[in-house]
């Protein structure tokens, strides 16, 4: 006792030297709410993950492993999942964690009113078997059901019944700014759209690896501003780093550039199903886009290899498929895929009676993906120099999906980053045949459909084996790749920026883990 | 002069109503809400119980309607994005905008006047030219580009002032200020200046073309023939003559400032109610939009009344004409 | 003279333009002493305004005296710059101007601007100088002159306003007015109380007036003697009652036939043919050669004799037969 | 007072403006002859753009993405191209996007200041003329118009028309929305200064003379209105191009400005402030450079005018 006390006088001593370990950083848009259900965004839930636990997390190489939940296990032949739970934790406000929280979150999140359930449709019951037992049963065997709710996040089902947040709310509720999770940080200061302040959850059930006191998050939109925050040390961490900025960051003696991979791989979308064209001077009887030769002269005029030198700076990966080589279920095995050839392209063209090209109208958002702009002018370009002439229409993401789904285009730019980290979400949402009973392909806009695929899908689902499930996925990227539903271009990079004394880990999935920052 | 004020206060309500009409009526073209409030995984039938919810898909004109019945009572509804009321969110951002604006007015109208009666009073002096020239340089960039360069030369090369924000504030009652920390006053500079410059400018001319008017004028050369000395003619007569029409437009401009505080928040990042206004398009938050400008509205119309009553005071024309009932 | 308050001798005023110097004042020589006034006529453009603003230094440029001297009181005062010249002003020479609706600032209060005239010239408190206030204008004839003190001028009428125009020039005790048109924005009604007022006034004080006007009612009402200013140039100076009767120059003679008041009993009217010249366009020698029946070589190479004890500027002055 | 007399049949048009106190005035001051040679140089070569400019950043099919970022008159790394004034992101000639760039600025903001004045001279001529409910709905308008700050009704102006265009024509029609949203913003000053010129002439007796004679005066009124704002109007309109010009680069930066495909000075400026931290310097300086000098010339020839028609302050 006396020890401790004497220590505390210490620090209490060298409290400027508390200052070092207060960190600020800023991203681009602010988390829009507290409410871990309420919207199923990258901003939110990574953010929150610093707050909220789920049962399982995802560590620093996106493995699944332990959080409020010990260990899993399958049920019988597949029938469902065991979790067996953590004991001695305790949420911010003191309450203690239960079987009970893990119930009333399974309500609270697989409902109506929220945005994550989606997660849980092919939940069929929680069942509570004790304090620290929850068996949660599924429709069909379910073999990545621990992967797919690493974001699924506890709340305190006590709290949120005196706080009257018993389902999030779109209008707002207490939750949507208040906070009360297991996580290592709890937020003590939210101002929404200015900061957000987080302190260390004292009675965190884990070893803090952090040296964090204070923490604070502040949205910059303008990424010259939050550049010039990082160069002149207002702020410790910025996410993202204008990639065109990086080469000159990491010259720089007090910042460094941390670079990875993401989980987001962006492409080219078509109108599969369209009768005509809408945007095109000529072409207005026909769609040339139904014809694959047609989609795979795009992808042979598109010359990937430069737009990653010079738009993406080197710092963004080709791909040829629907997810990137980090995520599970990728596919290893695909060939035969279109390398930019004009000549090819001009003869696919030709081929399809289209020999003089066409003109047509190319959709792109104006600030939903790294330089998504400029990239799609840079497509422009390429295509027009096979005979592809695309009259580009940029506009801010709030306009661009009711576009898209008003099917106002006659080829977008798309980016997709599977949640589940499995390559058989971008199948259930972007290859599968539009179903709204069955919640399938609601953002394959132009209506792209193959029998063998929608039969495929619901295997991939449930098969338990991985080596026949990954021969299903290797068959389905295949046919997506002959039929060229869409063309994939690269895998969106990741970079950050920090101070040269942060330390920190970078996770694809782009999400910013505070417990792994270390200020020296 | 009551009567008149009354007049005016009519005219502005129905300059509001125009003006929620129109910005009512700009917002459905703005985008949709719903995207940016559900995540990857939604469905068709998501979107349509979201809009159904947040009553997207009435008619314009009930929508209209209601939104008048609802911001009558000054309740304007609750944010999309921030799940909060949104006459809260304005009150807790409406400091930082108000300190700026009125930081950079100051700046504006002091210098402005300054520099402007400098110029109109050495006419054709070296200084006064060159001041001339050199302030329309000011009005020659466009207001982003000059923050991002000071931006660039005063944090990241010299470091000498924040880049971005408000720096540190205190609370007083409801009031959020920024002018008692030291952090706060020296994150108010480079802002205030890109926001100042060019109302500065047009102060500055106006200034110097009125005063330049009013030193021609009989009285003026009157005041001279009696002796008078030159301080006493260029700020007793000059100035306050020159000050009538002046009034006009620096109320204008300073609603312009709350207006180009869009562009200057959004680059320096300043937790204003612009910055909150762009943010609320970029996410389509009809709300705070609707509310955004309903604000500016009144502020106008306020600006507007100040500058008719500060007449009385100045004019003494005005002050007999007016209450006399002519 | 020894009580001679102002005396110009060959004053020349230049403005250079693009297209030449132009002369608006050229040679002018007169002298005004105390109590007297000397009346200036002229039709507009004929240079009496700038002689009036050359003496009291407020010549905008880039007009400027090029030539010639001013003495006022036995000090010359031509070459007096800023500060000196200021001091001068209102404490030694008063000026009215020609409209008193413009002349006053509107937005301050009579008793405001008369009281920071005399605070600026003479030695008082702030107290005498209120008291003084009310008195001169009680002086000049406003009616109730002491609750009218905190009007502002857009209370008075014309020739009220005229009336403390009057009273600001003479507030300071100056020896000499330049009343510059002073009655010529005014009613015809009000014009007669104003010229008297100010004869009154000066005639009092001992006040020299030059009194600046293109009516020649006005100076036959008022005027001791009087000048007539053509082209920049004074054509003829003396009693005004020799000038009106008897004119010597043909310009003055034309002048004075065309003047319904001269004219009394004349059938018509006369007209002087053809126009005074644009200022940069003024013909060699005598500047109304052109214009003259009685022109003749002389006129037209050789500048008018100088007016020293003479009365004309012209070579061949009229008889005053040929006058009538 | 009256002219000197002149013999018409020798006075030709070109002498009496070369005699002219505007012209000598002109003459004797650098500042104006400097910014016209400026302006003239800067229209010259944005109207012969596509004689000028070495490539045509406008035809996507000539631009190669390897030759983005080659700095000013160094070969790019791979292709072996050398650029006067290097490349932007695109690989597009910042020299030749300029010149196309500044033509878009110049055709919108021209284009939105004749918008401005047409409206403007319009209404202030009806207001005066007509004047009663027709003068108080107009001029009631243009107060508002002038409380409500033009970067607002430009926006709005824009949200709106977007909403209201065909998606067919959405491409082309920015730079059409930019225009009528400058010009709707600015129309206020020309009304103001035609109507109070409408109001002196619409006293005067010539006026009632050809009502007496029952000829309608408003054709008359014109002829006589039209040169006494002449030298008003000019000097707003000088002084509103500037302001537009810069107008449209600010919309520009809020996004709703010229297409990146076809830039604008502005979108230039907008794109290029994106590099000013990675030493990619002049894809910023030099069309920002540009629109300086442009705007700036405008504005001291503005400046100029304003001096020069207004007698009285000379």
């Amino acid at each position: 006792m006396l020890r401790k006390l004497s220590y505390a006088a210490l620090i209490a001593a060298f409290a400027p030297a508390a200052y070092a370990e207060e960190f600020t950083w800023a991203v681009t848009t602010d988390p829009q709410t507290m409410d871990p259900h309420a919207v199923n965004s990258a901003p939110v839930l990574g953010f929150l993950n610093n707050v909220y636990e789920g049962l399982v997390r995802r560590g620093q190489d996106m493995a699944i492993e332990p959080a409020l939940a010990t260990s899993w296990e399958l049920i019988g032949a597949g029938e469902g999942w065991r979790f067996n739970l953590r004991e001695g934790v305790t949420f911010q406000d003191g309450a203690a964690f239960t079987a009970q929280d893990v119930l009333f979150s399974y309500e609270r999140a697989a409902s109506e009113e929220a945005d994550t359930s989606s997660w849980f449709s092919p939940v069929s019951e929680v069942v509570v078997v004790d304090d620290f037992t929850v068996d949660i049963m599924t429709t069909s065997p379910n073999p990545i059901f621990p992967d797919s709710i690493a974001n699924w996040m506890i709340m305190d089902s006590g709290w949120a019944e005196a706080n009257d947040a018993v389902r999030p709310n779109p209008d707002g509720n207490y939750a949507t700014l208040n906070t009360n999770g297991t996580g290592a940080f709890s937020i003590t200061n939210r101002e929404p759209g200015l900061r957000t302040v987080l302190e260390p959850h004292a009675d965190w059930w884990g070893e803090a690896a952090h040296n964090i006191t204070r923490a604070e998050l502040t949205p910059i939109q303008n990424p010259a501003t939050a550049l010039a925050a990082l160069l002149s040390g207002d702020v410790d961490f910025i996410n993202p780093v204008p990639v065109q900025d990086v080469a000159r960051l990491k010259n720089h003696a007090n910042v460094k550039v941390i670079q990875g991979i993401e989980a987001r791989v962006i492409m080219l979308g078509f109108p599969h199903e369209a009768e005509a064209l809408k945007y095109s001077a000529e072409t207005t009887q026909a769609n040339p886009f139904a014809d694959p030769r047609v989609r795979r002269a795009v992808a042979h005029a598109i010359n990937v290899p430069a737009i990653l030198q010079t738009t993406m700076r080197g710092t963004a990966e080709a791909v040829n498929q629907l997810v990137s080589p980090a995520m599970r279920g990728y596919s290893d095995t695909l060939g035969g895929e279109a390398v930019f050839d004009q000549a090819a392209a001009r003869g696919l063209l030709a081929e399809a009676g289209y020999a003089d090209g066409f003109s047509f109208g190319l959709k792109c958002p104006n600030d939903r993906y790294l330089n998504d702009e400029a990239v799609c002018q840079a497509i422009t370009a390429m295509l027009a120099q096979v005979g592809m002439r695309a009259t580009l229409d940029a506009m801010p993401v709030q306009n661009y999906w009711p576009e898209l789904r008003a099917d106002n285009y006659d080829m977008y730019l798309l980016g997709w980053s599977p949640g589940t980290f499995d390559a058989e979400h971008p199948i259930r949402f972007l290859a599968s045949t539009p179903n709204e009973e069955k919640r399938l392909g609601s953002w394959n806009f132009g209506g792209y459909s193959n029998a063998r695929v929608d039969e495929l899908l619901p295997i991939i689902q449930s098969e338990v084996d991985d080596l026949k499930r990954q021969a299903m996925l290797d068959e389905v990227a295949q046919i997506l790749q002959d039929e060229t539903a869409y063309v994939p271009l690269y895998v969106q990079p990741l970079v950050w920026g920090a101070r040269a004394n942060i330390d920190l880990v970078q996770r694809p999935d782009n999400f910013f883990i505070l417990r792994w920052v270390t200020v020296n | 002069m009551l009567a008149y004020i009354i007049r005016r206060i009519v005219q502005s309500a129905l300059v509001l109503l125009v003006v929620g009409l129109t910005a009512f009526s700009m917002f459905r073209f703005v985008g949709d809400p719903i995207d940016n409030m559900l995540g990857q995984e939604r469905t068709a039938a998501d979107i349509e119980r979201l809009r159904e919810q947040l009553g997207l898909d009435q008619s314009f004109p009930v929508q209209y309607f209601k939104f008048l019945q609802e911001a009558a009572q000054g309740n304007f509804g609750m944010s999309y994005r921030q799940g909060r009321p949104v006459a809260e969110i304005l009150m807790e951002r409406a400091p930082a905008t108000l300190e700026l604006a009125a930081v950079s007015g100051a700046l504006a109208i002091i210098f402005g006047i300054a520099f402007g009666v400098f110029t109109a009073i050495r006419r054709n002096g070296f200084l006064a030219n060159f001041i001339m020239s050199a302030s329309l340089v000011g009005v020659s960039l466009p207001t982003f580009l000059i923050g991002i360069l000071l931006i660039y030369i005063f944090s990241v090369e010299l470091g000498w002032l924040p880049s971005f924000g408000r720096g540190d504030t205190v609370q007083i009652g409801g009031w959020s200020t920024g002018l008692l920390t030291a952090t706060g006053l020296k994150a108010l500079i480079l802002p205030s200046i890109t926001l100042g410059l060019y109302q500065m400018t047009l102060i500055m001319r106006l200034v110097r073309s009125e005063m330049l008017e009013v030193l021609r004028q009989d009285y003026i050369r009157f005041a001279r023939a009696r002796g008078l000395h030159d301080r006493a003619i260029n700020f007793r007569h000059a100035l306050k003559n020159t000050m009538v029409p002046v009034i006009t437009v620096i109320g204008l401009q300073l609603g312009a400032i709350i207006a180009f505080a869009i562009i200057t928040e959004t680059v320096f990042q300043w937790p204003g109610v612009g910055l909150l206004f762009i943010n609320a398009v970029q996410f389509v938050d009809i709300p705070v939009m609707a509310a955004y400008l309903m604000l500016i509205s009144v502020m106008f119309v306020g600006i507007n009344l100040i500058v008719d009553i500060l007449y009385f005071f100045i004019d003494p024309r005005l002050r007999v004409d007016r209450a006399g009932g002519h | 003279m020894s009580d001679t308050v102002l005396s110009i001798r060959e004053l020349s005023v230049e403005i250079p333009t693009h297209t030449g110097i132009v002369k608006p004042v050229d040679g002018v020589s007169y002298d005004i002493c105390a109590g007297e006034i000397l009346g200036i006529v002229g039709e507009s453009g004929a240079g009496k305004s700038m002689a009036g603003n050359a003496v009291i230094g407020l010549l905008s440029p880039p007009a400027h005296i090029a030539a010639g001297e001013i003495w006022l009181n036995g000090s010359r005062i031509d070459a007096l710059e800023g500060e000196d010249m200021r001091r001068l002003r209102g404490k030694q020479i008063g000026m009215v101007f020609q409209d008193p609706l413009t002349s006053l600032n509107p937005l301050l209060s009579i008793g405001d601007q008369l009281t920071e005239t005399m605070l600026t010239h003479l030695d008082i408190s702030r107290g005498e100088a209120d008291r003084r206030a009310i008195a001169a204008l009680e002086e000049v004839g406003i009616p109730g002159a002491a609750e009218r003190i905190d009007s502002y001028p857009h209370e008075f009428s014309g020739g009220m306003r005229q009336r403390v125009v009057i009273a600001l020039a003479l507030c300071a005790e100056p020896s000499l007015i330049i009343a510059d048109e002073p009655t010529t924005a005014l009613d015809v009604s009000v014009q007669a109380q104003i010229i008297a007022l100010l004869k009154r006034l000066c005639r009092d004080r001992g006040t020299a007036v030059m009194l600046i006007t293109h009516d020649m009612g006005v100076i036959a009402e008022a005027a001791d003697r009087v000048g007539v200013m053509y082209a920049g140039r004074l054509v003829e100076l003396g009693a005004v009652r020799d000038v009106l009767t008897a004119p010597q120059h043909p310009y003055t003679h034309g002048l004075m036939a065309s003047t319904p008041l001269a004219s009394q009993g004349k059938a018509r009217l006369h007209q002087i043919e053809g126009a005074m010249p644009r200022l940069n366009k003024v013909p060699e020698g005598c500047p109304f050669h052109p214009r003259c029946a009685y022109a003749r070589d002389k006129c037209r190479v050789a500048p008018g004799p100088k007016i020293a004890d003479g009365r004309t500027a012209c070579w061949f002055p009229l008889v005053a037969e040929k006058a009538s | 007072m009256t002219d000197m007399p002149l013999k018409p049949a020798q006075q030709s048009r070109l002498r009496i403006f070369l005699d002219s106190d505007i012209f000598y005035m002109f003459k004797k001051s650098p500042v104006a002859i400097l910014s016209t040679i400026v302006v003239a140089i800067l229209v010259l070569s944005a109207v012969f753009a596509p004689l000028i400019a070495p490539t045509n950043p406008f035809d996507p099919a000539s631009l190669n993405l390897m030759n983005g970022f080659t700095g000013p008159m160094t070969p790019n790394a791979f292709t072996g191209d050398s650029f006067l004034l290097g490349t932007d992101d695109q690989g597009r000639d910042v020299f030749s996007t300029i010149l196309y760039g500044m033509r878009v600025s110049l055709f919108v903001g021209v284009a939105a200041v004749l918008f401005a004045m047409v409206l403007g001279i319009t209404l202030g001529l009806i207001s005066g003329y007509v004047g009663g409910w027709t003068e108080t709905i107009i001029m009631r308008t243009a107060d508002v118009q002038l409380t409500f700050p033009s970067i607002l009704v430009a926006m709005l102006i824009f949200g709106v028309a977007k909403g209201f265009t065909p998606v067919e024509y959405r491409d082309q029609m920015a730079i059409w929305v930019l225009i009528l949203a400058i010009g709707l913003s600015d129309w206020v000053q020309f009304a103001r200064v035609v109507r109070g010129a409408t109001l002196v002439e619409k006293r005067k007796e010539y006026v009632e003379a050809a009502r007496l004679i029952g000829r309608t005066p408003f054709a008359i009124m014109l002829r006589h209105i039209l040169p006494n704002v002449l030298s008003p109007v000019l000097v707003i309109a000088t002084i509103s191009l500037a302001l537009a010009i810069i107008a449209e680069a600010t919309l520009s930066f809020l996004g709703v400005g010229a297409p990146a495909t076809q830039p604008s000075l502005g979108t230039l400026i907008r794109i290029g402030q994106g590099f000013l931290f990675s030493g990619e310097w002049w894809i910023l300086l030099f069309p920002a450079v540009t629109l300086l000098v442009l705007a700036l010339s405008v504005n001291l020839l503005g400046d100029w005018l304003r001096d020069a028609l207004n007698p009285r302050l000379r």
